[in-house]
């Protein structure tokens, strides 16, 4: 059994409007390490299995197992990156937004800013730290999260399209910089996105859902290159066509 | 004499009081060693409920308030009668000549408070039948607007509200006064229990409130200041309100009918919760350890 | 901090709401039994006692009729006219301008200061009682509804804006069920004040009542009347909430208010 | 609908303010002339008049003064009180349980009524004025407070408990600063009920205050002082609220509070 | 001079940690018909100058003529498409949200029902009118921003990033749908986006913002190609490389 296990996972929310099948029967074990990516059409769970994980919600049937003990809430230990801003303070400053989890834990001032500065740098903000949440763009914002979850150094990084907001090329060097500091450190990390590149390129597997109601995992395909990866190679290629397939099949499986 | 003695004393603000505002202002209460704070509320019955935690050693109020604080607690007692009330409480009419015509009409009575005494003793002493009135709950103020408005035609009230009720709405006359009905008493209260236990101080205050009265007897242009500066009104209202009315310091048989009528009216309005008769209300023992002579019960 | 679950009964509800009146009233027993011990501050069984003797003479009831249709007229009338004024001075800057200083003005004056004013208008009946309660509830319904104005996203606003809404679709669209939550906490403080002003209200020529109860016993110094007529009242008042909030979850649930 | 540029200067402000104000006074000189003329309804020219007679004999700073300490010590020690009740309530589901009944009682019971209970704990000092304003505000910072945990954005506690937030952590540095525009608007609203029990708590034994003041006025039939105090009352609350403000806009800006 | 016309504008925000150029000299001007994307890095300034555009924010330099008249405000000729969330009304249902722009110019609640399931149709989402937004996914909400503004048919379309959160074949067939009713209306589209090969498809022309402080447009490429675009093609792939290039070239000239 892996490090981390979703072993039968469903859930199925109880709206004004009657009841939906969100999740239905999601099964995966991760590896310490591994950086596992999710994708899948809008709507069809993603955000939801990450919830359970994370332990904002319980799920409805299965169980989430952690290095052996069930999940029953968010720690410390799984930082997330939300999908949306909702979730950065406006009343503190960028700088601050990044460093609140250091500050959670008593970090002196100083060694808080330093990091925060550190992280700052990474997501390509230097010298933007003193504005709010308020006064930044939507990227910007993005990135402030980001941060954020990465300054406070978690075991597993739970990401929800962390680079849905960014051009090109600033995607381009947050993917470097994360691929990084995954290597280095060795998190595991569940990481959604839309954009199979991205995936192909950061994973260590794929995984591709089915679309929803009652959206579970349809098919995982291992990504063995090594890293840091060429997108031209024919490896890379190989991959890119399969999950590629898999997505298109989804779609028009069901369209 | 020691160092003064600290009191605090309570009672409403208007000039049927004077005894404590001119022993306070005049210097009375400082020459027989006494410290007193003088705390003044809407009505001088409102402040007697003050004596049942001792949160202040005397009151001065009318009789029923001091009858239903006595039911409570049975040490709250009456020390001396303090001023009769000559031409205090009447009642004025709008466009309407006399009594007789009163007959048929609105009458607004404030509940509970000498208003209404008033109003029952008028019904008892000229005899008049209570279903040929219709009584309407208001309190002072609002009685001359809701006579203004037409919303009653008179109304029983005090001082001052007889004199500017007469002077600010036209067509309005006093119809009666209580000087031909029943003289109102205010009666000092203290506390029984802590009067005992501090008989210095309590001779001391009485022998005060026997010095006001007579400077308020002998004096009348020093206590008409000193009442005027108290309350911050001017001299000329006060000096025209001290007329309407008698200060004394005794306990006389007046005092005990006027009490045992309290009680008669308490118990009429089903508010008497037990019996009880003026001796174990009044309380000579004050009074007569300073003043023998002036209780004549 | 967590949410609570839709699964927490509201059988768990109602046992800590009787929970937490059993320890009030145990915690007035023993104040008045061993720290207070005062003839003006009577231990709970006496006033029950007192309580259960104006019930069954059906006295409490009558009393408890007329103060509540006096609170819920004068509440509701209240309300009606706050909602809307609110609504404008948050939305309008020159209606802000010209109203802000009365009701900023008006809402310091104490309902108990207006009864004069409000018998000359309305006279010795049920109106000026009314008014006074009205008088009570309506800033602060004005003061939170604008203050929900002012919190609306921005972007709602902008959206509607640009799909073509006027000012006064954006405020009966938009601002409106947007300030819903507002309002409704709003309405919540205000109804306290409705319950507190009766007792002014009903100083004012009256012959029922809570709050005419209270000012007789006080009168009469008859402590457990006077307890009564406030434990009536609290009840009441927590009574009138609990409803107030189940009709809201009921109606207006889907505006999301955070109580 | 608009939000106001920043560019619209103070001045207009104060200038619509003044107009407001003029207004007020011109709408109430053509009521007591023409509309009301009752002998209880003075116009208000014979108000300033008396107003200006007051303040030169020192005697209306006096009251003021003495007023206004007790209003805002009350306020003060009442939000002191109500914040972290509020937020505790908001936060904690079992405080919540256990508290609701008794803020939710207490608050429709009515200062004016409390008035023997607090002589008797406190004494006829200034203390039992002082408790009976700071009763007044407690509940409507508590229910405002509580309301304003509530609304905090979900993501944010989420963010929060991620990043290792113990409980008192959320507490204090998500809920509490997420809820501030929420306190402030409460504070404000508790603010006039300070200003209101001012005149219950000065019915108690006082012998100086604006409430002392009108309740003498009342008994003399001394119109002019009755509205010398309201006006007083009136005038101060605005100006204390316009303060709060221009402190919240100092120091509190961004908490973002929509005033 | 064109449809509409930006001349010269500037927008410096007074923030509360000092003032802020976020846009310079911004001069552009666009004929009815047209399909302008604008690309740029995060934080350059695009959301700055629709919002300008849109009326939200006047310039505080240089002046905005629509029709050869001043904008001074918002205004249901123009259609926006909000980066980020916020814009939809919680209370409504998704197709209630859809259907506002109708209910506000007093159509009937039967003609409204038909134009709302329309366009819910076209984003993807029939049988899920009935949600609220706080029930919707991320991506969802965005098409539900789509669909309302579409069916409110404005004559510009301003449009931030509207696909962002969207899995590919989502966002192609919103692309061909975007395109389509383009074509047939004749609407002027102003369109953020940060996916150059987005931007190749849908525009008639594609302007590349230089990067903030004091962004402004470098370059503007014209896409002379017809409908619907060949993505393989020659042409496509010249268009492509020289919008890549000016993007590239904008960051490592400042990086
Ligand atoms: N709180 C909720 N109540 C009811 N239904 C919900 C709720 N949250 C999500 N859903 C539904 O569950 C399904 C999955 O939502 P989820 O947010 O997990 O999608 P997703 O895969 O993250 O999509 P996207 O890529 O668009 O973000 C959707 O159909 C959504 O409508
Ligand atoms: N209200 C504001 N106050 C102060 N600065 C602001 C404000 N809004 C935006 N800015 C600043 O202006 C610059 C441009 O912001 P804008 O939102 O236009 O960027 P953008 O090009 O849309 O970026 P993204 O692609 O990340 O959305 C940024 O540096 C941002 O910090
Ligand atoms: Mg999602
Ligand atoms: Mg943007």
């Amino acid at each position: 059994m892996g490090f981390v296990a979703l072993e039968g996972v469903g859930k199925v929310f109880q709206g004004r409007t009657g009841s939906w099948e969100a999740v239905r029967d999601f099964t995966i074990s991760l590896e310490e390490g591994e950086f596992f990516c999710l994708l899948g059409t809008s709507g069809c769970g993603k955000t939801t299995v990450l919830n359970m994980l994370a332990g904002f919600e319980a799920p409805t049937s299965g169980r989430i197992l952690l290095d052996g003990k069930p999940v029953t809430g968010p720690g410390a230990d799984r930082g997330v990156v939300f999908q949306g801003h909702d979730s950065l303070y406006d009343w503190l400053t960028a700088l601050d937004n990044i460093g609140f989890g250091l500050r959670l834990r008593g970090l002196p001032r100083s060694e808080r800013r330093a990091t925060a500065e550190r992280f700052l740098k990474m997501v390509g903000l230097t010298g933007q730290g003193a504005k709010h949440p308020s006064e930044l763009s939507g990227g910007m914002k993005q990135r402030i999260q980001i941060a954020r979850a990465l300054a406070n150094d978690p075991r597993i990084l739970l990401m929800d399209e962390p680079f849905g907001a960014l051009d090109a090329m600033t995607r381009a060097v947050l993917q470097a910089e994360l691929s990084r500091i995954w290597a280095e450190t060795k998190k595991t990390v569940l990481f959604i996105t839309h954009d199979i590149e991205e995936a192909c390129a950061l994973a260590t597997r794929v995984g591709v859902m089915k679309r929803g109601p009652g959206g579970t995992l349809k098919a995982v395909v291992p990504v063995d290159l090594p890293f840091p990866r060429e997108r031209t190679s024919d490896g890379f290629m190989r991959v890119f066509r399969e999950v590629h397939a898999l997505i298109h099949e989804e779609i028009h499986g069901g369209h | 004499q020691g160092a003064p003695i600290r009191m605090t004393i309570a009672t409403g603000v208007d000039p049927s009081f004077a005894q404590f505002y001119v022993a306070r202002e005049s210097g009375i209460f400082e020459r027989n060693g006494l410290d007193i704070t003088v705390n003044t509320g809407p009505s001088g019955s409102a402040m007697i409920a003050f004596l049942v935690g001792n949160q202040i050693n005397a009151a001065y109020g009318a009789e029923q308030a001091g009858v239903s604080a006595h039911l409570v607690d049975p040490n709250v007692v009456v020390v001396a009668e303090g001023v009769a009330l000559i031409r205090w409480i009447g009642i004025v009419g709008r466009n309407i000549a006399n009594m007789d015509g009163l007959k048929g009409k609105r009458v607004g009575v404030a509940r509970g408070t000498g208003s209404e005494t008033f109003w029952l003793s008028v019904v008892s002493r000229m005899n008049l039948n209570p279903a040929d009135y219709t009584i309407v709950n208001v309190e002072a103020p609002e009685m001359v607007a809701a006579l203004e408005r037409g919303n009653i035609d008179a109304y029983a009230v005090w001082e001052p509200w007889m004199t500017r009720g007469v002077r600010a709405i036209s067509g309005a006359s006093i119809l009666t006064t209580n000087e031909n009905i029943q003289i109102i008493r205010n009666l000092i209260y203290m506390n029984k229990g802590w009067a005992e236990q501090n008989a210095e101080a309590t001779q001391r205050f009485m022998r005060s409130m026997i010095q006001a009265t007579d400077l308020i007897a002998s004096n009348r242009d020093q206590a008409v200041q000193n009442v005027s500066r108290f309350l911050r009104q001017d001299r000329a209202l006060v000096a025209e309100l001290m007329t309407k009315v008698d200060h004394r310091l005794n306990l006389t048989s007046d005092t005990v009918a006027n009490v045992q009528l309290a009680i008669d009216q308490l118990r009429g309005m089903n508010r008497l919760s037990k019996e009880v008769t003026p001796s174990q209300v009044i309380w000579t023992g004050a009074l007569s350890q300073v003043a023998p002579d002036r209780v004549r019960i | 901090m967590r949410r609570s679950t839709v699964a927490t009964s509201r059988a768990a509800t109602i046992a800590g709401y009787v929970a937490g009146f059993l320890l009030l009233f145990a915690i007035w027993h023993l104040a008045a039994i061993y720290l207070v011990r005062s003839a003006l501050f009577p231990p709970p069984w006496p006033v029950f006692e007192r309580a259960w003797l104006l019930i069954e003479d059906r006295i409490l009831q009558e009393q408890i009729v007329a103060s509540m249709r006096r609170i819920l007229q004068g509440f509701l009338i209240g309300s009606a006219v706050g909602v809307p004024i609110g609504l404008a001075i948050g939305s309008f800057r020159p209606v802000r301008m010209l109203l802000e200083p009365w009701t900023e003005f008006f809402r310091f004056i104490p309902a108990v200061a207006m009864i004069t004013v409000s018998v000359i208008w309305f006279g010795i009946g049920e109106e000026s009682k009314i008014f006074l309660i009205a008088y009570a509830t309506v800033f602060v319904v004005i003061i939170s509804t604008a203050a929900g104005v002012g919190a609306v996203g921005r972007d709602k606003i902008r959206a509607a804006q640009c799909l073509g809404a006027s000012r006064l679709q954006i405020f009966a669209l938009v601002a409106l069920p947007a300030t819903v939550p507002y309002i409704l906490t709003g309405m919540r403080v205000a109804m306290a004040n409705a319950f507190v002003t009766i007792v002014a209200a009903e100083l004012v020529a009256s012959n029922d009542g809570l709050g005419k109860m209270l000012w007789d016993a006080r009168l009469f110094m008859q402590i457990e009347d006077i307890f009564v007529a406030l434990i009536s009242l609290g009840l009441l008042g927590f009574l009138t909430d609990r409803v107030f909030r189940l009709l809201i979850r009921a109606f207006a649930g889907r505006f999301n208010p955070t109580m």
